[in-house]
Formats: structure tokens, C-alpha cells, sequence
């Protein structure tokens, strides 16, 4: 169609799409997909590392955790709101949540054991989200892209800093380097299933492409971030849990061995070790939460009343 | 150097850590996400005066403990906080209302620390009270909507209040070791705050809807380190890995 | 003095703790004053079992280890039990199921061990036996009830059935380490087990008229040290004190 | 009345009154409100101690503390039981305690804070118990007699048991020394007024002293139980937090300072540090506990039902 074309011609030109803007439903509904799918991460995220929070071994990291998690709230909440300018409810989001319908990060099925994972997550995990994150600061979506130069900036400090945890376990006693092994032994694989399947299986690439909602490939986006992880982890004196990893001298890239993409597929389906108990926890959290979000509906209602009759009194 | 000092500052410093450590509980278990940012951010604060408190209380001290000797290294009995900061979270509304009875202490408490001789209390006071001035509002708005809300929310409410009111006394007990430094100008009369607190509960509980109730017999001990069975539980988990690693840096 | 027997018998001993730990969590939170006692029994049966295990696992390794040392001393990383053991107790219906579900598969699995080559497991597992025979009874009785008596505790059972199935699996899991301890008679054959655990789990499971869940994927790990997310917060609390005095008598 | 002198003939004769005899109604209200108070007193008693069984510092000690927690609910059966001959249910009783309506040792609104409360409740509680317990032993009440045997046995077992976990805490480090002190400066009052209010004050006694069901007077037996109790707090190298304690080499007796009976009477009151914890705990025990009960009704009347079904076919 005619619309299809000029909307086309303007994502080519690099111009930003607009809430109030004519744009193709597949458009909308592959949007509201994306970055719901995006802020139900940030929100289950929130759980894996709150486990550690009350037993942070320093006040400061104590301090710097809940900072995370917190940022993580917000990232939630600017990304659901860039969702909503696409017409749909946040209640309407967070039911999908709950109910399952929805999907968020496979990695926050994999449980936190001890406190390098903390460290391990702001590395990898936000270290690969980043690499995803970055080019969707050009996204042709204007808010989405808005609200993703928020979020980058902020997981480039969360990285940071979780690499700078990484660092003082590494070197500290010889039980805390242990513990960073472990957390890199059980985070690496996960880390690298967060680009998604490899590009010959993609299913959704080539039609986001095009709408430069995504601009690289999942094995390219992959491939840089493993490229720039290897040499941090080797830095802290690691040992990544990859027998074939290895240093490709003609392409000046690093080679990994093959990534199990069944386990990948399972966790996606739901039999991931955490799984039922993220649900779980959010839906706990949703309905405990319930009469206090009705008591401020009807508070706000009651005011609303009584405002009101306050000025139909002064209009008499 | 002085004794007293040490332990009026670490007393600050427990209050603030305890009731902070209670709030970042309540990680991905608050009942909106604008409130889950709101509760942490108020832990966060609170957390932050705990450090500095800490850290000038090590310094007063100078034996080198460091904020972390301090908070992770303290058995239960040599905590000094108060009572009703250490009690279990409970539903929303308890929550709530804690924090409305205790910052609308910890306000006008700040503000007079902010007229210590002690420059560094000073210091701090000016920066806590900012914060506190922001944990009450909220706290406050809070219990009004909750309050003046829906049944549910009045009954858990009055719950939670007749709850906390036997830990509020606890709140204006002088130590006595902290008199003389009343007197000398570095800390603040707590009981002389009683009346504005009173003023203030009794502004947002008529806004509530709510009752004030009855005082009665007032709970204490914590700042003799007399707890509640909770405390003990609460620090097994928050010093757990520092304690598991003696000396190690994080 | 070899490290696949001191393995193994630590895996014994961490199963035998964990759950008997859970279990004591009940302790004046049961339905039934008689339940409270039945659940204690349980308990210690359990703590018991662990005791002598640490015991023989510390005297295999030869390194002067005592229980404790093994018991409260260790790392979540290092603790080999069934993640089944280590779940929170949840309502009594997830209790019950649990202690069923496990129950079925340790009575013929102590049974086996009855006829060890080492004498010490042997003895250790004729005890048990005993024991377990008792804990399957009851939990079976409990979960007849449960299943066959309203609709609440019908409800109850099966979400309990349902969330518990996928922890079922890594019973019958043989670590590497132990097949060759099998193979010498000295450990039994998880695997070989699976086919009369699962009859007497139908057995009970018809007679409380409940439905067998279907076998999907199994969670496991705990074997290799990776756990849910409970053990760590469990093990914060159990070894809070112990760890607090390092080298302290008790 | 004749049944009325009849019957203190019987307790004057040192015979035991059993279930079906005659007994006055005020001899029956005592007993039961005297039993039913015991027994809730070990129901309740376990919470304080129960505190702890998740953190005892050994496997020993952890199998100990479960083992006499469970004593304890133990002695609640058998007292329950003993209530029960004289026309009380047991689900009557556990209302009247958890409505508030029934009292129970006031010790128990007190906190255990630290290890050390454990082997101080063994020693000092359960030393202050035995003495009260004792001479019920040899109770007019039959019932209450037998179960006070059973009682004693295993309460001077545990005293025992946490005279030595005291003794190990005086002989360990300087912290385990501290905390043995710490608890016996908290415990020691509040054990002494288990005995009850003094004998110039106390109400039910004379009765109750001529029914034989209470041998000896409160103040004889606190006498004996800081007797007794005095020398092993010195062995243990422990201070008494009573400046005024002094033997007294005329009467050979230890004389103690003041009881603090306005603290006790605001303590039975119901404003104890732990009043509102304990049967705010007990009654979410019961609340929780309650759709096992109905199941377990549910399920024996079912089954009644299908026998009696089985039968009436047996019978056709």
C-alpha cells in the first residue's frame, strides 16, 4: 500500500516512527512484543539478584545491589511506558505476565547461588544485554530508542560495576576467586543463549531488519560480545567453561564451541531450574499487592467525589 | 574518643541500618512498581546514614573498625537500635505506618542534630533530614489513601497501628549516656520531641480517618541491646557471608 | 580413605540433614499437637542419620573433620543433596507429599544398603530402615487423607504433586562417582529403584485418589553442587551462630 | 455436705480422687484451670525455645533442643489428657488459649536471644518448674498426679541438659562466657516469679493447700529453688543481677533482693515483650492448620462411611 511505502521510505531515511504516526499493524504488534518482552525481563530480573540484597557481605554492595535493582524497577517502568504509547495498558502487560502469556529473559530462570553471581550477572548479563541494546538506540521507533539511550547508559555503569566485583573476588581469597569460577562456569552459556538462536534458525530477523527495529544479527551481536568478554575474563585469571574457545588468528575473532540450543528451547518452554518460581514470586507479589492498589483507586476516587461537591458547593 | 559518643553514633547508625535492611525486604515484592523504586529508595537513604554513621563512629572509636567491622561484626546484643525498627515487615500497611510513626520522629530529630557542636553529626543531620523530610511525605500519603481507602485497607490499617503503638515509647528514651552529650550541645533531647511528633501523627491520622491509639504500656530495650526474638534472625542472614569469610575484602 | 566413598556417604549425610532441617522448621507451626510430635520424630530420625553419616564421612576422609565441621562449615556449593530436600516447606500438603515422595524411594533404597560391603553403611542403613518405614507410613496416611478428605485439601494435594514431580527425577540419578562404589556392592543402584518407587507411589496415589503427574523434564544439580536458591538462604541461618565462633566448643 | 466431707476425708487419708468420683465443682474448676494453664504453658513454651532449633550451633545440640521442644508438646498431651477426665475438651481448651481467654506461664512472653536462653530456660525454667512440679506429683487428683510423674522425669532431665549446655558455654570462649551471663542476668527474675506473687499476697492458696492440691506455700518454694539454684550459678563463675543476694548462716537459706511484682503483674497482664507474638503465632498455627483438621475429619467420616456401606452389603 501506499501508507507501507511512505512509512518504508521513512524508516530507510533513518527518520523516527512516532506514537501519533501511521505504522503497519506487524509493525506495532512485533513493538509491543519486543519491548514488553523487554520490560517483563527487568522486572523478573529484579529477583535473581534480590536474593542477594539482605545478605550482601558490605554496605557498600549492599547499597550498590539495591541501587541495581532499582534501576532495573525503572528501566521497567520507562519501557513499559514507551509500550503504552503503542496502545496498550500496563495491567494489560502485566497480566500477560502473570498469566504466562508473555515471555521475558531466559537467563533469569537460572538461579543465583552465591555472590560472585551477582558480579557475574552485571558482567555477562548486562554486558550482553548491552551489545543487544546499544543498536536499538537508532531503533525506528522513537520512544523505544528513547528510552533504550536511558537504559544503555545506565546497564554500561551496572557492567562496570559487576565486573569490578568480579575483579575484587579474583583477587581475594582463594574461597572468593572460587566463587567467581563457579558463577563464570554457570553464567557463560546463558550469557551466549541471550543473542538467540543462531541466524540460520531465526525466525523473526529479516522483516525487523528491514523495519530497523534490529540491525545486526544475533550471531554477529554474539560474536562481539564474546569477542570483548573473553579477554576481561581472562584478565581476572578465569577459565571460561568452553574447551573449544579459542583465538581465531585469520578472522581476529574468538571461536566458542557449540552452544546446547535443546537447553536453550527448554528453558524458553518453561523447564528451567527457576522458572515456575519467578512466576510464582511475581504472581505472590501481584496479589498480596492487590487491596493496596484497590485502597488507592478508591482513595483517589473518594477525593475525586469530594472535590467535586467542594465546587459544586462554591458554584451555588 | 569519648565513650558516649561512640555509642550514641552507633546507635543512629543501627537505627538506620536496621529499619533499612527491613525496607530492602521488600525487593520485588511491592505492590506497585512505582512503590517498589519509592521503597527502595527510601532503604537506600537509610542505608547511606547507616555508612556514614558508621564510618564517624569507627573514627570516634579509633581502634580502625571500619563500617563494615561495625555493621557485619556486632553481635544482636550490641546492637543499639530501636525496636520498632527491627520488627518484621508485616503487610504494605504495617510497613507504612512504621515508617510514618518513625520518620515523623526522625524528622524534627535531624533538624534539631542539625544544631549539634559536633560538625560531622551536624553534616549528616543536614543531609538526613532532606531525606527524612521526603520517607515521611510519602509514608504519609501513604496511610491517608490506606487509611481513607477501602474496607480492606482501613481494617488492615487500624491493625497495623494498634500493632506499632506499644514500640513508639521506645522513641523518646534518653540513654543515659547520651544526656551529657545533650547537654553539651552534640546530641538532642529526644523527649523533648514528644509534643511535635504527637502534632504530626495526630495531622495524618485525622487525614487518615484514623483513631490514635490509646498509649499504653510502651515496649523497650533495644537500646540496651534487649531485642525482639526478630533481630537475632535478621542478622544471621545480612552478616551470614561476611561472617563466612573473616577478613576477606568484597 | 577413598574420596568416591567420602563423597558418597556426604551425599547421604547432606540428604538426611537438609530434610531433617526443613522438617524442624514445623517446630509449633504444625496442624496437630500430635502432628508437631510426629513431625519432630521425623526430624530427629533424620538428624540422626545425618550425625553418624558426617561422623563415618569424616572418618573416611581421615582429615580430622568432625559433624559439625562437615555440617556447618561447608559452603552451599559443596552440599550434595536432593534439591527435594532443600524446597521450602510450603503449605503441610507440600510436607506431606514430599516426605512421601522421598520416603518411597529411601525405604527400599536403605534397604539395599542393608547388604553394603562396608559394614558402617551397612549398619547405618538397617537402622534407617527402620525409620523410613515409618516416615512413608505416615506421610502416606497423611496424604490418603489429604487427597480423599475435602475439597481444599484435594486442591492442596495435587498443586503440591504437581510442583513437587519435576524434583523427583534426580533420586534415581547415579553420580559417576558412585557407580563404581555400586559396582563393588558397596553403594546401591539409584536407577534400579525407579521401578518400585514408582509402584509404591501409585499404591498411595490410588488410595488417595489422586492422579499421577505426568513425568515431564526433571530438575537437577544437587548432586554437582548447584542448587535452588533455598539451600543458600538455609544454610545462612543454620550456620549462622556456628560460624560466628569459629573453633568454639558447644 | 456429707459428699463434701466425704471427700476431704478421702484427701485428708492422703487417697486419690480419680476421674469418676464425687469431687466439689470448685475442685474441678481449680484443676482444670490449673491443668489447662500447665498445659498451655508447654504449648507456648515452645516457641521461645523453638526460636532457636534452626540455628543450635551443633547437631547434637540441635537434635537435644528438638527433642526436648517435642517433650514438651509431649507434656501438653498428657496434661490436655488429665484436663480432659474432668469434662473439658481438649478444642474447648486450645479456644480458651488462643481467644486470650486462658492464661499461661508468664516466663514465656519473655524473648530467647541468644544461645545461651537455651540452656538458662533448662536450668533456670525448668529447675523453677520442677519445684513447683514436684509435690503435684503426689496431687490429690489422680490423673494430674500420674501425668506430674511422667512430667518430672523428663523436665529434670532437660534441667540437667541445660545446666550443662550452660556449663560448656562458661568453660568455652569469652563471648560464649558473655553470653551465658547476658542470659542468666535476663532470666533470673522473671524465673523467680514464676513461683508466683508472694505469700502475703497470694489468693488461691489456702484452698487449694487443704485439697492438697498444692503442697507447699510460693514463697517455700522459691526459697528452695535459689537455694538450690544459687551454688551452681557460682559454680559456673555467673553473677546474680541481685546486689542484695547474701547467705544467711543463721537460717542457712540464700536471701534475695525485691521481686519486681509490678513487672510480673504487667506481664500476666498481657504486656510482656512477647505476649502478642506468642498467640498472635499460635493462633496462625491454628488458623493454618485448620483445613488439615477438617481433612483429616473429612476423610475418617468418609471411611466410615463406605465400611458401613461394606457391612450393609455384607449383610444383604
Amino acid at each position: 500500500s501506499v501508507l507501507e511505502a511512505r512509512f518504508q521510505a521513512r524508516i530507510d531515511a533513518e527518520e523516527k516512527i512516532e506514537p501519533n504516526d501511521w505504522m503497519p499493524a506487524a509493525y506495532r504488534r512485533t513493538l509491543v512484543r519486543q519491548i514488553s518482552q523487554h520490560a517483563h525481563s527487568e522486572i523478573i530480573g529484579m529477583q535473581p539478584e534480590g536474593n542477594w540484597i539482605t545478605r550482601a557481605p558490605s554496605l557498600r554492595r549492599k547499597a550498590a545491589l539495591l541501587a541495581k535493582v532499582q534501576d532495573e524497577g525503572g528501566h521497567g517502568m520507562y519501557l513499559y511506558a514507551a509500550a503504552e504509547t503503542l496502545g496498550v495498558s500496563r495491567e494489560e502487560l502485566v497480566e500477560q505476565l502473570v498469566s504466562g502469556k508473555a515471555k521475558y529473559s531466559s537467563i533469569f530462570n537460572y538461579p543465583t547461588l552465591n555472590w560472585a553471581d551477582i558480579g557475574a550477572i552485571g558482567w555477562l548479563v548486562d554486558g550482553a544485554a548491552i551489545m543487544n541494546q546499544i543498536p536499538l538506540c537508532r531503533c525506528s521507533y522513537g520512544p523505544y530508542a528513547r528510552a533504550m539511550i536511558r537504559v544503555c547508559k545506565e546497564e554500561s555503569f551496572h557492567q562496570r560495576q559487576g565486573y569490578e566485583l568480579m575483579l575484587t573476588l579474583c583477587r581475594g581469597t582463594p574461597e572468593q576467586k572460587a566463587m567467581a569460577q563457579d558463577a563464570l562456569n554457570r553464567w557463560w552459556w546463558p550469557s551466549l543463549m541471550m543473542f538467540g538462536p543462531s541466524d540460520t534458525e531465526s525466525v523473526h530477523s529479516g522483516q525487523t531488519m528491514a523495519w530497523k527495529i534490529k540491525r545486526f544479527s544475533n550471531d554477529e551481536l554474539r560474536q562481539k560480545f564474546i569477542d570483548a568478554t573473553v579477554p576481561q575474563g581472562h584478565f581476572l585469571g578465569l577459565t571460561f567453561p568452553d574447551p573449544d574457545l579459542a583465538f581465531d588468528e585469520a578472522t581476529g575473532h574468538w571461536q566458542h564451541g557449540e552452544i546446547d540450543w535443546s537447553e536453550f528451547a527448554r528453558v524458553v518452554a518453561g523447564d528451567g531450574p527457576c522458572n515456575r518460581q519467578r512466576l510464582a514470586a511475581k504472581r505472590k507479589a501481584e496479589a498480596d499487592g492487590a487491596w493496596v492498589r484497590e485502597a488507592a483507586l478508591a482513595h483517589a476516587d473518594k477525593r475525586r467525589q469530594r472535590q467535586a461537591a467542594a465546587w459544586r458547593v462554591a458554584a451555588e | 574518643m569519648s565513650t558516649p559518643l561512640f555509642a550514641y553514633t552507633l546507635r543512629l547508625a543501627d537505627d538506620a541500618l536496621v529499619l533499612g535492611h527491613r525496607l530492602s525486604e521488600w525487593t520485588s515484592r511491592a505492590p506497585t512498581l512505582e512503590e517498589e523504586m519509592a521503597l527502595a529508595n527510601i532503604a537506600l537513604d537509610l542505608i547511606g546514614q547507616a555508612r556514614v554513621l558508621y564510618s564517624y563512629a569507627g573514627e570516634v572509636e579509633g581502634r580502625g573498625r571500619s563500617e563494615d567491622d561495625l555493621a557485619y561484626f556486632r553481635d544482636e546484643a550490641a546492637f543499639g537500635n530501636l525496636l520498632v525498627n527491627e520488627l518484621p515487615n508485616g503487610d504494605f500497611a504495617f510497613t507504612v505506618v512504621r515508617q510514618a510513626l518513625v520518620s515523623a520522629f526522625m524528622l524534627p530529630y535531624w533538624t534539631a542534630l542539625t544544631a549539634s557542636r559536633d560538625a560531622t553529626l551536624a553534616a549528616i543531620a543536614a543531609k538526613a533530614e532532606k531525606e527524612v523530610s521526603y520517607h515521611l511525605r510519602h509514608a504519609a500519603e501513604w496511610l491517608v489513601r490506606l487509611g481513607d481507602g477501602t474496607d480492606e485497607s482501613r481494617r488492615r490499617s487500624i491493625a497495623a497501628l494498634d500493632e506499632l503503638w506499644p514500640w513508639t515509647g521506645e522513641m523518646f528514651e534518653m540513654p543515659d549516656d547520651e544526656r551529657a552529650l545533650a547537654e553539651a550541645g552534640i546530641a538532642v533531647d529526644r523527649a523533648a520531641l514528644k509534643a511535635e511528633w504527637s502534632r504530626t501523627v495526630d495531622t495524618i491520622l485525622e487525614e487518615a480517618t484514623l483513631d490514635r491509639p490509646r498509649d499504653g504500656w510502651m515496649q523497650t530495650g533495644g537500646r540496651r541491646g534487649v531485642h525482639t526474638e526478630h533481630l537475632g534472625s535478621m542478622l544471621a542472614v545480612m552478616q551470614s557471608l561476611a561472617r563466612a569469610h573473616p577478613g576477606a575484602t568484597w
